[in-house]
């Protein structure tokens, strides 16, 4: 069964949001996605009927929107099939857990002598916290190269995990659309007796995720990339990972005491959990996670292996070599994520022409900056798909790509 | 068809397919960098000043159509000019990118020329980084020199 | 002109909602304030109509939705009367502004031989973030102690600052109620070559706040505490300040650029927001500046002057003896925030039979350990009013302690 | 009037007014700590264990009337008792708790007597964790003890 994705865009109502009086073209979901309205309901209803802070007040609507509040938490720990709920940790965004990871983690287990691992692919969120902290503490961090067909080139790998105490990559990259072997990585890290960080980002959103299967020892992502709102992210971690790190930010809600002179943790999660949380917008994400377990993540999958197709047989079709996709062919091997070049246009004049025809795509450097230099392009466009994507938004990127040859 | 003539205006385009001062100018002339991180775009600015004139100026680096020539249209109006008239339109052209306001300073009666045509920009507000990274390199370069 | 009360209430759904058929009494407000509908509806509405990624992307309307989100930063900006947007940074609660501020500028600046002071009267997250980097860096902390009638002893201050880098300490305390001499402390830090970093969490919702006549160096406060919506809160400090700090979380956003071997900031605000940053939200905080604006921080201050004489009344007129009320009597003093002790009930007790009239109030430490033990409970009720407290809410919180009474 | 009967039942209420075993026992009995940190209760338990049997019991601390009545009832059902009898119990009032599945290996005959008014606590669930404050204190004592 495929999706019925015109039902779907039903459920979206920023997707029957006209510009200009025309329908938009949404190609940015790898950047952020939209909402539908059991998401933006469940929010807006909990503010009206239910909102309370949770935790620390014992009065029974406290107590109901902790239990709403949890229940979230029980939503995404299954959604990736966590072992218990405790090893789902809330932040802000993917680039906060990204950061926990690093200065909790790191910042307890790295030093001279050091090294970690990282790829030539990462988004700025897992390069820039592992740098910040190198700079202080002075180990070394290696790099996984890139094939020429931009898939990791994992012929060194035990070379580069020799020593080392981390390996932290991405199960999916923004740019290039490559999904990474993360169990093959997971596993090699384990050999070498590193731990396995997983920027899931971009691959959570748009495929079953299991954090088992995998083998990862950390998982982080955001939410405002799957459906739900903004200000909420995850990292998911190994209970006996996040029992022996140093807690993170400290204030209200992570502590078990606190005297003049020093103060104790509290259990997991709330020893990552400092201060108010962003409750409505977990009780957000949990809807988002209701509504994606609905359509189904097979599903997803399968419907944008189909965009993928569709999307590259469109574009080849009408511009053949003056078009450029920097990333891999096979629609099994990458997501719906399309970086590329047109002719010598630069990315930044065709996403305003492609903008005039109410397509949206993003142009620019995609915060993987490194990425970009090795592929040779100082930036690029790049159309990405999600659930409610459909032909017509493909058609529309095709068509408006002719008026960018047109101008320039 | 779109509707982006106001943007892309032919001297624009022009411009951009044939950049006037592309290159580079050995040392002494100062090289002053200049980048909109955002898109990515960067830009080298090289100057030749002395007596208080630019006596030569090149540009080189990588952007969109509208910070090359931009950069472009810069290098050409500028080349020549005593440094009071180069800081006088750099304040002109911001007042019409509307990032500077008319303070009632600047001369009424300067000349911008093909630059006018950069005007479209100011209804694309994330292009208007794009226009001034030029300009705002260059007076860094001045900055620099006269000191 | 006091407030049309019953008008405002109207506007707050969360007010009129009823549990077991009967009406409820919210005073809980220090710990979090129900969110108006024009709040509730600018976040739906935003992701409904208007919803895009900010900032990285160009498109017509992701210029649309960064204008938006820069317009409420602009809100912000006015409502404290900060010299400049660019000195308000989004973070996502006042927690987080305080680690912040811990770790970025008091990382960069304390180390052993250094010492800084807080209060007695501290919140935790401005406790535990400065005892987490003291442990590692080495530096003293000192305390600013209590006089009998709740305020700061302020009569050794000067030796307190003398060599101190910084003091931080709360505008008004979440448990006593007192309102602090900000003015007073950030001259004496200022006399002493110390900064100021105010914790305005429960003064910035119920006051005026001007950082420019409090003379304040640093200001964290949460939206969700001030009408606006969780996930969000502000770390204010001066330009040159924030110039000078390193950045705290590391990511997409706050780099200008990024190689292998290193990376550069990005210009301020930008520098301290790192990755998506919580954009609904921060429209929502945007529409509750203006709420708050409209309704007027004057007649909000004054209502509650009214409530705390009326509550102050209500209680030792039916109860005497039997309440003990932890804070200073000069309504003027204080913040309406009561902690209380009742007869000798254990104050969850209090809260259990409060709860069951409706009569939502916190029993516990209240995230201030310190201050607990040197006021000698273990615990306290607190109930705490805002601006759509009312009569009834006094009225109902005074009868129900009568059925404590009948029970303990 | 309030529906708390069935929190804070009579048999409550006089353990909370008059608790059993309140007070300390001097070395070469144990002292286990336990805290609630969401809401500042404290308890100690003083444990006097010897030959498989809990000789002597105390408990101090402060806490709500629902921790402190279910620590003095606690005292009281097993002061006397051999270990296996009291960890029957403790699984028994977690059960009754709702914080602990039946897995069918308790004994069903096990009498919790007065016990048995905690009840009404399941109704309430953040006050669980007062009325296990003090199993939980106890438990952890035991496991030291017989280490
Ligand atoms: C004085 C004070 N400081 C800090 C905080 C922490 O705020 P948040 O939980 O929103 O981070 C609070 C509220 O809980 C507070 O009352
Ligand atoms: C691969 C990857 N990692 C990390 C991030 C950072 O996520 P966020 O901005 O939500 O923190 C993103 C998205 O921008 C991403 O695509």
């Amino acid at each position: 069964m495929t999706l019925d994705v015109a039902a779907l865009r039903d459920e979206f109502p920023m997707l029957s949001r006209r510009v200009g009086g025309k329908p938009i073209h949404y190609l940015d979901s790898a950047n952020s996605s939209h909402k539908p309205n059991c998401v933006i309901d469940a929010m807006s209803t909990f503010m009206r009927e239910a909102y309370s802070p949770i935790g620390r007040s014992s009065y029974a609507l406290a107590s109901e929107a902790s239990n709403a509040y949890e229940g979230a938490r029980s939503k995404v720990a299954g959604f990736i099939n966590a072992y218990s709920p405790c090893e789902v940790v809330f932040t802000k965004n993917a680039t906060e857990s990204l950061n926990l990871a690093a200065q909790s983690w790191g910042r307890a287990n790295l030093g001279k002598g050091d090294a970690i691992v990282l790829t030539h692919m990462e988004h700025h969120a897992n390069i820039v916290p592992w740098q910040m902290l190198a700079k202080e503490k002075g180990f070394e961090i290696r790099w996984v190269p890139l094939t020429p067909d931009f898939q990791l080139d994992l012929s060194s790998l035990d070379q580069l995990l020799r020593g080392a105490k981390a390996i932290s990559f991405t199960s999916m990259s923004n740019v290039l659309g490559t999904i990474n072997p993360t169990r093959e990585l997971c596993e090699a890290a384990h050999a070498a007796g590193a731990i396995a960080i997983v920027d899931g980002c971009q691959s959570v959103p748009h495929m079953t995720t299991d954090v088992r299967a995998m083998g990862a020892d950390m998982l982080a992502f955001s939410s405002h990339k799957m459906c739900g709102p903004t200000g909420v992210g995850v990292l998911w971690a190994r209970e006996a990972l996040l029992d022996a790190m140093p807690p993170f930010l400290g204030g209200g809600g992570m502590i078990s005491e606190v005297r003049l002179d020093d103060f104790t943790c509290a259990e997991l999660p709330n020893k990552f959990e400092a201060g108010t949380p962003p409750i409505v917008e977990v009780i957000g994400l949990g809807a988002a996670v209701d509504f994606l377990n609905r359509v189904g993540m097979t599903e997803i999958r399968r419907h944008e292996i189909e965009m993928t197709n569709y999307a590259y047989r469109a574009l080849t079709a009408r511009y053949g070599d003056a078009i450029t996709i920097h990333g891999p062919t096979n629609p099994e091997l990458r997501g719906a994520t399309f970086s590329f070049a047109f002719r010598d246009v630069h990315p930044h004049d065709v996403s305003q022409v492609l903008d005039q025809h109410n397509v949206y795509v993003r142009a620019g450097h995609h915060c993987a900056k490194p990425l970009m230099r090795i592929i040779g392009a100082n930036a690029t466009a790049r159309a990405s798909m999600y659930l409610y994507s459909n032909e017509a938004d493909v058609d529309a990127l095709v068509d408006a790509l002719d008026d960018v040859s047109s101008i320039f | 068809m779109s509707n982006l003539e106001d943007l892309y205006r032919e001297v624009i385009l022009d411009h951009y397919r044939s950049p006037r001062n592309k290159g580079e100018l050995p040392p002494p002339a100062t090289c002053t960098e200049g980048a909109n991180p955002l898109c990515g775009d960067e830009i080298k600015i090289f100057l030749d000043v002395a007596d208080g004139v630019v006596r030569d100026v090149r540009f080189s680096g990588h952007g969109c159509s509208i910070s090359q020539a931009s950069a472009s249209m810069m290098t050409a109006i500028v080349k020549g000019k005593p440094l009071t008239d180069v800081r006088a339109v750099a304040k002109r052209f911001k007042q019409l990118m509307t990032i500077e306001e008319d303070d009632g300073t600047t001369p009424t009666d300067i000349r911008l020329g093909d630059i006018e045509a950069l005007q479209g920009v100011v209804k694309y507000p994330v292009r208007i980084k794009c226009a001034v990274l030029g300009w705002n390199t260059l007076l860094e370069g001045l900055d620099s020199t006269s000191t």
